[in-house]
C-alpha cells in the first residue's frame, strides 16, 4: 500500500525494466538510422509479424514460471496447423475447424503435462520426445506437402483487419496478453504457478495439486500453440509440414529476454511481451537497414548475449 | 594464558545496501570453546564465512598466530589449519561417504584418484566420530539427516584442524549423537583445539562452552567468560531486554478427543496407536530417524498407510495427499523450513495465504488476502517492514513464524508441529512457544515433533516417545524428566 | 477486404510503379535460403546485374521458414522497394505476401520456384520437369532401360521436390526401371550422406542413385566411397562442387541449372519494369545434361 | 568393497542397465525381422554413423552431469569445420589446420563455461546466444558456401579404415570414449564435474573451484564438437555452413537414454555410447525394415518416451 520502495525493490524494479530500457533504445537507434522505421504502417507491420512469436511466448511463460520448459510449441503449431487445414479442405466449416485444432492444441499440451507430472519425466525430455513423435505424425498426415486452405473467412483471422487498420493477429496476440496477464496474476492459477516454479515441495505440503496443475499449464502452451498455428496457416494460406521450426528457442528468448528467470518461480507476462518485441523490431531493423542476413545472425547473437548478461541474478 | 590462535578486528560486511557485520571483533585461544551467539540474522554465519574464505570482508584484519594472513578461498582456510562445519548441510548426495569426505581434497598418485588410500582413512574418520557401522562407499543420500551431519562432522575432524568451527552442528542431531558430539569437542579441547560454536540451544553453551561472544544487528557486544555467567544475562546482551521466561506457562485444558490413530503402520513406522484431544499438545520425542517424520507424513497423507486407521472428530480420514489432509482438517509444519516450508522468491502474503488463497471462484480476493496477511502479521509479531517483502529477507525465526501462519489461516483442527523452533533464536522460541499455547487454548490439537528435550517436557501435556518406529511410551508430560524420556527413547522401558 | 494500411501507407508514397522515393531505385531480393551454393550463385548472379544496370539490391533470407519469408517481404515492402524478386521457401505458402505486395503497388517477380495462387509479374525458372525427365533418360540411355534406383528428394513440400520428382518418376515408369526406395535428404549433403547409407545397406541391388540436388547426390558419393560396386550417381543444379565430381566421375552427370542466369534476368526485369517497359509473363531458362567430356 | 547388493543398489543397477537391455532387444528384434542386419558390414556403418553424435555426446555428458547443457555443440562443430577447411584451402597443412579447429573448439567452449560461471548467465540461454552468434559467423566466413577439402591424407579422418576394415570414425569414437571414461572416474576432475552437478553451493564450500571446472566442463565439449567437425568434414570432403543442425538434441537424447539425469550429479558414460548406439541402431534399423522416413520420426518419438518413462527416476 505504501509507495516507497525499498532498496531491494528498486534493484528488481530496474532489472525488470532492463528490457523496457533495452527496447526503447532500440526504437531510438532504428527511428534515427532508418526514415522508414517510424511509421505507423511499418509498427503495425512489426507487431502482426510478433504476434505468432508472443502467443506462442505467452504460454510458455506459464511453462517456465512453473520451472518446466516446453519444446514441442513448434511441432504442436505444425500439427494443429495441418488437422485445421486438413479439416477444411475434407470439407468442413471453419468453426469447427478451428475449433477442433485448438482441443487439439490443449490436449496435446496436457499430454506434455501428463508425462510431466505423472510420468515424472524431465520437461525438457519429455517434450523433446513430444517434438519428434508429432512431427512424424505431422509429415505422415500431409504426406511432406503443404495443405492449401481456400476459406476465405479464415484466411481472414491471420489475414484481416479491424478499422481497416490493425491487423486481426494483433488483436489477437493484445487479448491473449490480457487473458493470461489476468489468469496469472488475478486468479488462484496463476499464483499456483509462480509457487511450484519456486517450491515445488513446498507447494504440493500447502494442498497445491501438483498433477492437475501441470496438466492446465503445458495444456495451456498447447493451446496457445494451436492458436498460433492457426493464425500462421491462415497468413500462410496453407499448412506447413515443417512450420513452426526452431520457434521454441525464439518464445524461450523472449520470454527470459522478458526477464522471467529459466529456474522458475520469477517472472511477467509484459516482460515477455517486451521480450517478443525487441526480438521482432531487431529482425526489422536489420532489414530495414539491409544488413547482410549472414551478419543479422551475428548481431542477434550478440544482443541476446549483452541482454542476458545486463540481466544476470546474482 | 593460552595461545591466541585468531584475531579477528573490525570486521564489516555488507550484501548491497544491507550492513551485516559492522566492525565485530572475534578472538579464539588454543584450547577452548567459545560460544558465538546473537539472535536470527544477528550475523554469526557471515562473520564465520569471512574467517573461512566463503565471504571477503570489506574492511577489518584477521590474524592467525598473531600474523595478519588474507583468506580468500576454502583452501586458504585450509593451509591456516581452519575448518568449518557450516549451518546447512553441504554434502554430494550422489557421491559416497568417502567421496564426500574428500571432497575438495582427494589423494592421488600420478594426478590419479587413490580410492584405496581414501576408502581407508575414511573408515579412521568414521570411526573417530562413532560412525564405524557406516560404509564409506555408501552414497550419502541414503542417509538421515542426523547421519548425515555425523558425516559433516567427520569431514572437519578429519582436517585435524587447529581451529573449528562449528555452526549450529546439533540443529539435526537427537541427545545421543549429541553427547558423542560433546564427548568428542572436549578431547580436542583438550589437545589445545581452539573451537567456535555457534548455537542457540542454552543448555548446549551452558554445558560446553568456556567463553561466550555475542553479536546483536551485526555488531559486537562482548565476550563473556561461561564460569559465573547468569542465563538471563545472555539473554539481555543478544536481544537487548531480558525474558519473561523460556516457556511460558500452560494454560489449556485439553477437551474431547480430536483425533484417534489406531495401529498404523507404514514404512518405518511399526504399529502406533495413540489418541489427541482438542486443546492439547502432545509432545513427540525419539532418537535420530526414530519415525517421527514418518508418522507425521502418514497423517498428512504423505506417505500411505499399510496399516490402521485415522480418525478425526469421530470420522475415518483416508487422505493420500497434502490436499485431501487439508481439507480433512490437518495443517503440518515440516521440519525443513527452507526446502518444504516456504517459497523464498514470494512475499509474506504469497506465502501465508499459499494453502488456501481468498479468491471468489477462483480468482483472487486482493483485499480478504491483505486484511488475513495483515491480521496474522500482527498475532504472531512477524517483524517485517511490508508483507510484500520476499520471505528469503526475513531473519530464521520470522520465517518459521511465517510458516506458522500459513497453517493458521486454515484454522486447522490438528496441527502437526515437526521440529518447530529448529535454528531459531531464544526470543524467537519464546514467541513461537506463545502461539503453541494460544492455538491449544482456542482448542487447536497440536502433535508436537521435537528433538529438544526441554521444549518438549515444558510444553506438551503428554509426550509419545518413539523407538525404531514403535511407540516406546506416552507419559504424563507432568513428572515425566530427561531419563524417563530417554529410556524410553532408546528403547528401555 | 483485407486492404490493410502496412500495406497502402507506401504504396501512397511512392511514385507510381513503385520507384524509391529518391534516387537510385531499389530492388528487394527475398531468398528461401542461402545455405545451398545455388541460391548464392543466384544472388551473385542478381548483384552482378544490379552493379550493372546501377540499381541498388537489397536481400533477405528467410532460412527456409515461409513465417520468416512472409516477414522479410513486409519488410522490403516497409522500405519501399521498387520491385521485390521472390524466391519463395515454399509455393503455397506465399501468396498473400505475393498480394500484399501488389496492394503496395510493388510487382513481385517470382525467381526459381513459383507461387500458386497469385499473379506475379513474372515466374523465372527452370522446367523442373523437365530437368527431372532429362535424369531419367539419362539413366535409361546408361543403364539400357534396366535397373533399380534410389532417389534422394529435396525439402518436402518445395516445388523443385515435387515437379523433380514428377518429371524423373513419370519417365522412369516409361521404362524397365524401378525406383525401390525413396526419401527425403532435405537437399542437404550431410543428410545425403547418411540416407544413402541407409538405404544402401537396405537395397542391395541397386545400379544408380538420383539426388535431387548436387549437395545431396554428393553425400551419396560419399556412402559410395570405399564401395567397389559401380552405382550411378546423377545430381541436380550444375553446382562448382558437383561439376567437379563429374568431371573426375564421381557424379555421373548433373542437370545444370543456370541459377547467376535466374539471378541476373531476375533484375533484368525488374528493371524493366521500373522503366515501364512490357515483361513476359513466364521465362524459362534452359536446362543442360553435364556429363564426363 | 563388498559383492553384496543391497535392493535399492540392485534397483539403480535395473535402472542403469535398462538402456543395455533396451538395445539388446532391439539388436535381436532387427536380426529377426532383416536379414540384411547382422553383417559385419551393416554393423560397423552404423558405428561409423553413430561415431559423430558419440563424440558430442561424450562432452554433452560432462556438462549434464555438472548440472548445464551445452546447446552450441551443432554450431561449435559447424564453425570449427569451416576454419578448418578454409584453412586448408588457404593451404595450410592438415596437422595445422586440424591443431587450429580444435584450438578454437575448445577456446568457444571456454567461452559458453566463461558466460555460464562469471557472467552467470544460465546454461541454456548463454549456449543458445552462442548459437546464433556462431551460426552467423559460419555463414558470413563460408558465404553460405561449402568449402571443399581436397587433401587426401585429411579425408582419411573420417574415411578412412584400419586393417581395410575399421572405419577410422570408430576409432576415434573408442578412443574418445577410453579417455573421457578415465577422465571423469579416475580424475578429481570428473570427481568434481559430478559433484559441482549434485550440489554446486556445496562443491564450492569444499574447495571445489567452480569457475575454472566450467571453463574445463564446456571446454571439453567444445574441444569434442570441434574433433567431430573435423570428421564430419572429412567425411562429406566439404565444410557445410549448416552442418550440425539439430546435433545437440541428439547429443541430448543420448545422453538422457543413456540415464544420466538432467538434474547432473547422476550418471555414467557407457549409458552415453548406449543411448547413442540405440538412436543409431533404430534409424538403421527403420530403413532395412524400409519403413517410410515419415513414420520413422512418428516410431523414433515413441521410443524415446516409453524409454524415458520406463527409466525415469522417482
Ligand atoms: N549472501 C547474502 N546476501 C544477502 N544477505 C545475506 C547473505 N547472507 C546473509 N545475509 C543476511 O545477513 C544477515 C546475517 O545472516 P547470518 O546468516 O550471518 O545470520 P546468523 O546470525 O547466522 O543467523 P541464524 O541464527 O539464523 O543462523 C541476515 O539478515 C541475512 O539475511
Ligand atoms: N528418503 C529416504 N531414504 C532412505 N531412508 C530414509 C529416507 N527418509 C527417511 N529414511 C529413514 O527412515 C527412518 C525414519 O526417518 P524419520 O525422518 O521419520 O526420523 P525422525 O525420527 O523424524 O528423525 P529426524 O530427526 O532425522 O527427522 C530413518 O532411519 C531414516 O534414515
Ligand atoms: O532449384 C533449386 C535447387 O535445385 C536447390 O538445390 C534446391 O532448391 C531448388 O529450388
Ligand atoms: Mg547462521
Ligand atoms: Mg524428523
Amino acid at each position: 500500500m505504501t509507495l516507497q520502495l525499498n532498496w531491494s525493490q528498486a534493484k528488481a524494479l530496474f532489472q525488470r525494466l532492463g528490457s523496457v530500457i533495452g527496447l526503447l533504445l532500440l526504437f531510438i537507434v532504428l527511428s534515427v538510422l532508418s526514415p522508414d522505421f517510424l511509421t505507423t504502417g511499418n509498427l503495425l507491420t512489426v507487431l502482426r509479424q510478433v504476434s505468432i512469436n508472443a502467443l506462442i511466448a505467452f504460454g510458455m511463460t506459464f511453462v517456465i514460471l512453473s520451472g518446466g520448459i516446453d519444446l514441442s510449441v513448434g511441432a504442436i503449431l505444425a500439427f494443429t496447423g495441418a488437422i485445421t487445414a486438413g479439416l477444411m479442405a475434407a470439407g468442413h466449416g471453419m468453426v469447427l475447424s478451428v475449433g477442433a485444432g485448438l482441443g487439439l492444441g490443449l490436449v496435446l499440451g496436457m499430454v506434455n503435462g501428463a508425462l510431466v507430472s505423472w510420468g515424472k519425466v524431465a520437461p525438457f525430455i519429455a517434450t523433446l520426445g513430444t517434438v519428434t513423435l508429432l512431427r512424424g505424425l505431422t509429415l505422415s498426415y500431409t504426406q511432406g506437402s503443404p495443405i492449401p486452405v481456400t476459406n476465405p473467412g479464415f484466411a481472414m483471422l491471420g489475414g484481416g483487419y479491424i478499422a481497416n487498420l490493425i491487423p486481426l493477429p494483433v488483436i489477437w496476440m493484445a487479448v491473449a496478453f490480457i487473458l493470461c496477464g489476468f489468469l496469472l496474476r488475478g486468479t488462484v492459477f496463476g499464483r499456483h504457478v509462480v509457487a511450484i516454479g519456486g517450491n515445488e515441495e513446498a507447494a504440493r505440503l500447502s494442498g497445491v495439486r501438483i498433477s492437475p496443475m501441470k496438466l492446465g499449464i503445458y495444456g495451456l502452451s498447447g493451446l496457445l500453440s494451436a492458436f498460433a498455428g492457426v493464425v500462421l496457416t491462415s497468413r500462410l494460406y496453407s499448412a506447413q509440414a515443417t512450420a513452426g521450426a526452431g520457434y521454441e528457442l525464439d518464445a524461450i528468448a523472449a520470454v527470459v529476454l522478458g526477464g522471467t528467470s529459466l529456474a522458475g518461480g520469477r517472472g511477467w507476462l509484459f516482460g515477455t511481451l517486451i521480450g517478443a518485441l525487441l526480438i521482432g523490431f531487431l529482425n526489422n531493423g536489420l532489414n530495414l537497414l539491409g544488413v547482410s542476413s549472414f551478419y543479422q545472425q551475428v548481431v542477434k547473437g550478440i544482443v541476446i548475449l549483452i541482454a542476458v548478461l545486463l540481466d544476470r541474478r546474482q | 594464558m593460552a595461545a591466541q590462535l585468531v584475531n579477528m578486528h573490525d570486521i564489516h560486511k555488507a550484501f548491497g545496501p544491507v550492513k551485516v557485520l559492522e566492525g565485530v571483533d572475534f578472538e579464539l585461544v588454543a584450547g577452548e570453546v567459545h560460544a558465538l551467539m546473537g539472535e536470527n540474522g544477528a550475523g554469526k554465519s557471515t562473520l564465520m564465512k569471512t574467517l573461512t574464505g566463503i565471504y571477503a570482508p570489506d574492511s577489518g584484519t584477521i590474524q592467525v598466530d598473531g600474523k595478519p594472513v588474507s583468506i580468500t578461498t576454502p583452501a586458504d582456510a585450509e593451509k591456516y589449519g581452519i575448518a568449518i562445519i557450516h549451518q546447512e548441510l553441504n554434502l554430494i548426495p550422489a557421491l559416497s561417504i568417502a567421496d564426500n569426505l574428500f571432497l575438495g581434497r582427494e589423494i592421488q598418485r600420478f594426478g590419479l584418484l587413490d580410492r584405496k588410500a581414501m576408502t581407508k582413512k575414511a573408515m579412521e574418520w568414521l570411526a573417530q566420530v562413532g560412525m564405524e557401522r557406516l560404509d564409506p562407499d555408501t552414497r550419502v543420500e541414503r542417509l538421515s539427516v542426523g547421519t548425515q551431519q555425523m558425516v559433516e562432522i567427520a569431514r572437519a575432524l578429519g582436517q585435524n584442524a587447529r581451529v573449528l568451527i562449528m555452526d549450529e552442528p546439533t540443529a539435526a542431531l537427537t541427545e545421543h549423537e549429541t553427547t558423542t558430539l560433546f564427548k568428542l569437542i572436549r578431547a580436542l579441547r583438550e589437545k589445545g583445539t581452539g573451537i567456535v560454536y555457534v548455537s542457540h540451544r542454552m543448555e548446549e553453551i551452558f554445558a560446553l562452552c568456556d567463553r561466550i561472544s555475542i553479536l546483536r544487528d551485526g555488531k559486537f557486544v562482548g565476550t563473556r567468560p561461561v564460569p559465573g555467567l547468569a542465563f538471563d544475562e545472555v539473554v539481555k546482551m543478544m536481544v537487548g531486554r531480558t525474558l519473561e521466561a523460556r516457556f511460558p506457562t500452560r494454560t489449556s485444558t485439553p477437551g474431547k478427543v480430536r483425533l484417534q490413530v489406531e495401529h498404523i503402520s507404514g514404512g518405518m513406522v511399526k504399529d502406533v496407536s495413540f489418541d489427541l484431544r482438542s486443546g492439547e499438545v502432545l509432545g513427540v520425542a525419539g532418537l535420530l530417524g526414530a519415525g517421527r517424520t514418518e508418522l507425521a507424513r502418514l497423517l498428512f497423507g504423505l506417505d500411505k498407510p499399510s496399516e490402521g486407521r485415522v480418525l478425526l472428530d469421530g470420522e475415518v480420514v483416508t487422505a493420500t495427499n497434502p490436499n485431501q489432509a487439508i481439507h480433512a482438517g490437518f495443517g503440518f509444519l515440516t521440519e525443513d523450513r527452507k526446502a518444504q516450508g516456504l517459497v523464498l522468491d514470494l512475499s509474506l502474503r504469497e506465502n501465508i495465504s499459499l494453502p488456501r488463497v481468498p479468491a471468489h471462484i477462483g480468482l483472487v480476493d486482493r483485499g480478504g488476502e491483505k486484511t488475513q496477511t495483515k491480521g496474522l502479521i500482527e498475532a504472531l509479531k512477524i517483524r517485517t517492514r511490508d508483507m510484500e517483502l520476499n520471505v528469503s529477507a526475513l531473519s530464521g525465526g520470522n520465517q518459521q513464524k511465517v510458516v506458522l501462519a500459513k497453517w493458521l489461516a486454515l484454522k486447522p483442527r490438528v496441527l502437526i508441529l515437526d521440529e518447530p523452533t529448529r535454528g531459531v533464536d531464544v526470543g524467537g522460541k519464546a514467541e513461537i512457544y506463545h502461539i503453541i499455547n494460544q492455538l491449544a487454548e482456542q482448542g487447536v490439537a497440536i502433535l508436537m515433533i521435537s528433538s529438544e528435550l526441554p521444549e518438549v517436557l515444558a510444553m506438551s501435556d503428554r509426550i509419545l516417545v518413539m523407538h525404531e518406529g514403535h511407540a516406546t511410551a506416552l507419559l504424563e508430560a507432568h513428572g515425566a524428566t530427561q531419563e524417563t524420556v530417554m529410556t524410553a527413547a532408546t528403547g528401555g522401558h | 477486404s483485407q486492404q490493410g494500411p502496412g500495406e497502402s501507407a507506401p504504396a501512397a508514397a511512392s511514385t507510381a510503379g513503385g520507384a524509391a522515393a529518391s534516387g537510385t531505385p531499389v530492388i528487394g531480393l527475398a531468398l528461401s535460403t542461402q545455405n545451398n551454393p545455388f541460391f548464392v550463385e543466384l544472388k551473385d548472379g542478381a548483384q552482378k546485374a544490379a552493379k550493372d544496370a546501377g540499381v541498388q539490391l537489397v536481400v533477405v533470407d528467410a532460412q527456409d521458414d515461409p513465417a520468416r519469408q512472409i516477414s522479410s517481404v513486409e519488410d522490403l515492402i516497409q522500405k519501399r522497394v521498387s520491385v521485390i524478386l521472390l524466391n519463395p521457401t515454399d509455393s503455397s505458402a506465399l501468396a498473400g505476401a505475393v498480394q500484399s505486395a501488389q496492394r503496395a503497388n510493388i510487382p513481385v517477380i517470382t525467381l526459381d520456384r513459383g507461387v500458386d495462387g497469385a499473379e506475379v509479374a513474372s515466374h523465372i525458372a527452370s522446367d523442373n520437369i523437365a530437368g527431372g525427365k532429362m535424369a531419367a533418360d539419362f539413366l535409361a540411355k546408361e543403364l539400357n532401360g534396366k535397373g533399380n534406383i534410389i532417389e534422394l528428394q529435396g525439402v518436402a513440400g518445395t516445388s523443385a521436390a515435387r515437379e523433380r520428382g514428377k518429371g524423373f518418376d513419370d519417365q522412369i515408369a516409361t521404362t524397365g526401371m524401378k525406383v525401390v526406395a525413396q526419401q527425403p535428404a532435405n537437399f542437404d549433403r550431410a543428410q545425403g550422406l547418411s540416407v544413402s547409407e541407409n538405404l544402401l545397406q537396405g537395397n542391395n541391388d541397386v545400379q544408380a542413385i538420383f539426388a535431387q540436388n548436387d549437395e545431396m547426390a554428393l553425400g551419396a558419393v560419399q556412402a559410395l566411397a570405399g564401395k567397389n560396386k559401380k552405382i550411378l550417381v546423377v545430381g541436380f543444379d550444375g553446382t562448382p562442387d558437383g561439376k567437379t565430381a563429374v568431371q573426375s566421375g564421381a557424379m555421373a552427370a548433373t542437370v545444370a541449372q543456370q541459377p547467376e542466369e535466374i539471378g541476373k534476368l531476375g533484375v533484368e526485369t525488374a528493371k524493366k519494369l521500373i522503366d515501364k517497359q512490357p515483361v513476359d509473363k513466364s521465362i524459362a531458362v534452359p536446362l543442360k545434361l553435364l556429363t564426363k567430356q
